[in-house]
This record gives C-alpha cells, structure tokens and sequence, in this order.
C-alpha cells in the first residue's frame, strides 16, 4: 500500500509546482517531476495519511457531496456568527461536550475535526481516544450530548465511505 | 490616496506595537509584539515595490525570529524548573 | 466601479486592523494576544492580495502564499511553548 | 465580461465585511474560547471571499488564488484547533457563562496527555 500514498504525495507535489510556476513549458515539467519524485520517494517511508484512501467512483461521488455540505455549513457558521457578534445582547450560551466517533483512520479523524471547527458555533478542542471535545457557542442546557452527537454526524456518513 | 491612508494606519500599529515590545511586563507578549511588527513591514515593503524583501522579512522577522524566541524561552523555563 | 468597491474594502481591513491591534492591547492572557496575531496574518493575506489589484503584478500573490504557509508553523510553535511540549 | 468584474467587486467587500466582523467578534466575546471561534470562522471566510473576488476580476490569476484558499482552509482550523487546546491545558478557564465543561472533568480524572509526554 506504500505506492499509493508515495503516488497521491506525488501527484500533489507536481500539481503545486505547475501552479506556482504557471508554464508548461518541457523545462519546468522536467524539473518538477525529478523533484517531487525526489521528495515523495525521499520522505515517505512511513507515512500513513493516504493509506486509508478509498480510491473508487463511490467515494469520488461521496467526496463531492462532502464538499458541497461543507460549503453550506461553512457560509451557514459565518452568518450566525456574524448575526451573534452583531447583536446588541450578544446570545451566547457556550459549554464544551462529549462526542464519540466511529471513524477508526487518522486522516478522517483530521478531516472531521477540521470540518467541525468551521461549521456553525462548534470547534474541537481536544481528541482523547475515540472521544471528540466540542466547544459550542450556543448549546441546549438539557440535552448536550444530542447536540454534539448532531455536530459530528453531519459530516461522519461520508467520511465513513471516503476512508475505510 | 488610498495608499497613503493605509500606509499611515500600518505605520500607527507599527508605533504602538513598539511600545508594547518596550515596556510590557510579559517577555513573552513582546517577543509576539515584535513579530506583528515585521509582518507589517513586510507589507509597507510591498508598497514600495519590493516583493523580495517582503518575502524575507515575513520569513524571518516575523516566522523563524519568533520561533527561536520561543525556542529559548522554553529552554530558560527548564532550567528554572529543575534549579 | 469596480475600483471604487475594492478601495472601501481595503479601507474596511485597515479598519479591521486597529480593532485586533485593541484587542492585542486589552488581551488579559497571551493566547488572546496569538489569536490577535493569527487574524492579523489572515487579514493581511488579503490586504496584500488587494494590493496585487491595485499595484496590478501577479508576483505579490506568491508574498501571500508564503504568509500563508509561514505563518502558520509560526502560531504552531508559540502554542507548543504555552502548553509545555515544545 | 464587465459584470464578472462587477461580481468579483461585490464579493471582495462583502469578504472584508466578514473579516470587519471577525475583528468585531475578537473585541466583544467574553472569553477565549469563544475569541477563537468568532476570530478563526469569520476570517476564514472573509479571507476565501477576498481572494476569490480578485481571482473572478484578474481571470488568469485564478489558480494561484485556488492554491491560495486551499492552504488557508487547511491551515487555520488546525491552528484554531492548536490555540485553543493550547488556552486550556495552560489553565485558562472559560467564563462563567459556560454551564457544562466535559473536558474539564474528564482531564482531571485521568493524566493528560501533556504529563505523558514528561
């Protein structure tokens, strides 16, 4: 499983240096290749990020809407922050919960904490075994563990395709 | 004239952020107070048409200097602790 | 038009400027301070982007992706000092 | 061709509105956990509407800015992330608004991993 990853670091390389370079002339293509091989083949020995990639046409579909939800829910957070921040009375009610996650990969676990932070008043503060640690800006006093089993959900069913 | 308007306002954070390096208590909000400055440099640098030394100060002055800045404090910590 | 938008923008940044540079000020613990620093870097980006519009060369856009990536590895490591695992 | 600069004029003000918003938001939050929400959420996208706005009016300047977005919606929620477990486990409590604090009770009990580290 180690060409995999070796190959997506690969492709990513490339593609950074076509765009900082903005040509596709046969120099820099040379160039770039020999380098990001270099690197890739170089600092990979063990990495990990990308194993757990599913690289099938269900997961690019599941990628897609990922995106999209991610999208809605990141211009959703501003405009309630934005709303929150501007009233006089400022509306908060903030508390830190409890959520467990299924999701057993690494870099889901990266991506889903980074999904919460931007979405509507959640952030994750800490990660301790299989339990997530949510800052909420405005959360139910009755029902906290709801409310973060909500927050996680949102995103866990198609990271759950996306990674093993 | 919008260059000049915002030129003088880095300029005015750039003052005062010298004067929290200089006289704060705190070692360490200086150290950060110092690396606001050089970042606003490096913008007044490309005002002046310097991309290249923009990219140096940003890098150094306010990336690797504040880095070892904290890299030295840390280490002056541990000595406390263990005397 | 379009000129006119993008100069009410960059004064609306600036703006935003002196009001994270009040916050830098009243902040009661250091972290307030790095999250002051952390705004400022992203609200620089922009304003340097902006810049590229007006001065019109597209080399200032690299200064902001060096920002971008540099400014990061440097909050990472004043957090690592005030939690005690540098 | 002329309304697509139009476009791109709009979205690069309201970004900075967002980022105005996120300096807002830093100055009347009560405490630092709720500072880093409002700061890192509002910036982010006011920074991504900035740069997309430039990139909709220089056309061919559109990819760098794509690169551009991508590092900072990697980079700040981590760094978000970063400060924020950094502000609690150096003591900083949250403000007595906060009725239910999980990862107080839970650090207490058992080491935390900044003692494994030692």
């Amino acid at each position: 499983m180690k060409i995999k990853a070796i190959s997506i670091i690969f492709v990513i390389l490339f593609a950074v240096w076509l765009i900082l370079n903005n040509s596709v002339s046969i120099e820099y293509l040379i160039s770039g290749a020999a380098i990001a091989l270099l690197i890739s083949f170089g600092f990979c020995k063990e990495c990990a990020v990308f194993n757990d990639l599913r690289i099938t046409p269900k997961a690019f579909i599941y990628t897609f809407i990922f995106l999209s939800v991610f999208l809605w829910e990141l211009i959703k957070a501003n405009f309630v922050m934005a709303k929150t921040v501007l009233s006089p009375s400022l509306p908060i009610n903030p508390g830190i919960v409890r959520a467990d996650t299924t999701l057993k990969s690494k870099m889901a676990r990266l991506i889903l904490a980074n999904a919460i932070t931007l979405t509507p008043g959640t952030f994750t503060i800490d990660i301790i075994g299989d339990t997530l640690y949510i800052h909420c800006v405005n959360v139910n006093i009755d029902d906290t563990e709801e409310y973060g089993k909500q927050a996680v959900r949102k995103f866990e069913k198609y990271l759950e395709v996306i990674y093993g | 004239m919008i260059h000049v308007i915002i030129i003088i306002l880095l300029s005015v954070v750039m003052i005062v952020m010298a004067f929290v390096a200089i006289h704060h208590k705190n070692l360490q909000v200086a150290v950060i107070a110092s690396g606001i400055i050089s970042l606003f440099a490096s913008v007044i640098y490309i005002f002046l048409a310097a991309p290249d030394v923009a990219i140096t100060e940003a890098s150094i002055g306010s990336v690797i200097t504040v880095s070892i800045f904290f890299y030295v404090l840390n280490k002056i910590r541990h000595e406390d602790i263990k005397k | 038009m379009a000129n006119t938008l993008f100069t009410i923008a960059m004064l609306i940044v600036g703006l935003s400027f002196l009001l994270v540079t009040v916050r830098f000020l009243l902040g009661p613990s250091v972290v307030d301070r790095v999250v002051a620093l952390d705004v400022l870097t992203i609200s620089s980006i922009g304003l340097i982007v902006l810049l590229a519009h007006f001065l019109d060369r597209v080399i200032y856009v690299d200064v902001s992706i060096v920002y971008a990536i540099l400014s990061f590895i440097g909050v990472i490591v004043i957090a690592k000092y005030l939690e005690r695992s540098l | 061709m002329e309304h697509l600069k139009i476009a791109g004029a709009i979205i690069t003000l309201i970004g900075s509105l967002f980022v105005l918003f996120a300096a807002i938001g830093l100055l009347r939050m009560p405490d630092i956990y709720n500072r880093i929400q409002a700061g890192t959420k509002a910036s982010t996208l006011g920074s991504i509407l900035t740069l997309l706005g430039i990139g909709l009016y220089h056309p061919d300047w559109l990819l760098k800015i794509m690169l551009l977005i991508v590092f900072i919606v990697i980079s700040n929620p981590v760094s978000s992330h970063v400060l924020g477990r950094a502000a609690h486990f150096a003591g900083i409590l949250p403000s007595e608004k906060t009725h239910t604090n999980k990862l107080k009770e839970d650090t207490l009990e058992t080491p935390t991993t900044k003692e494994e580290k030692k």
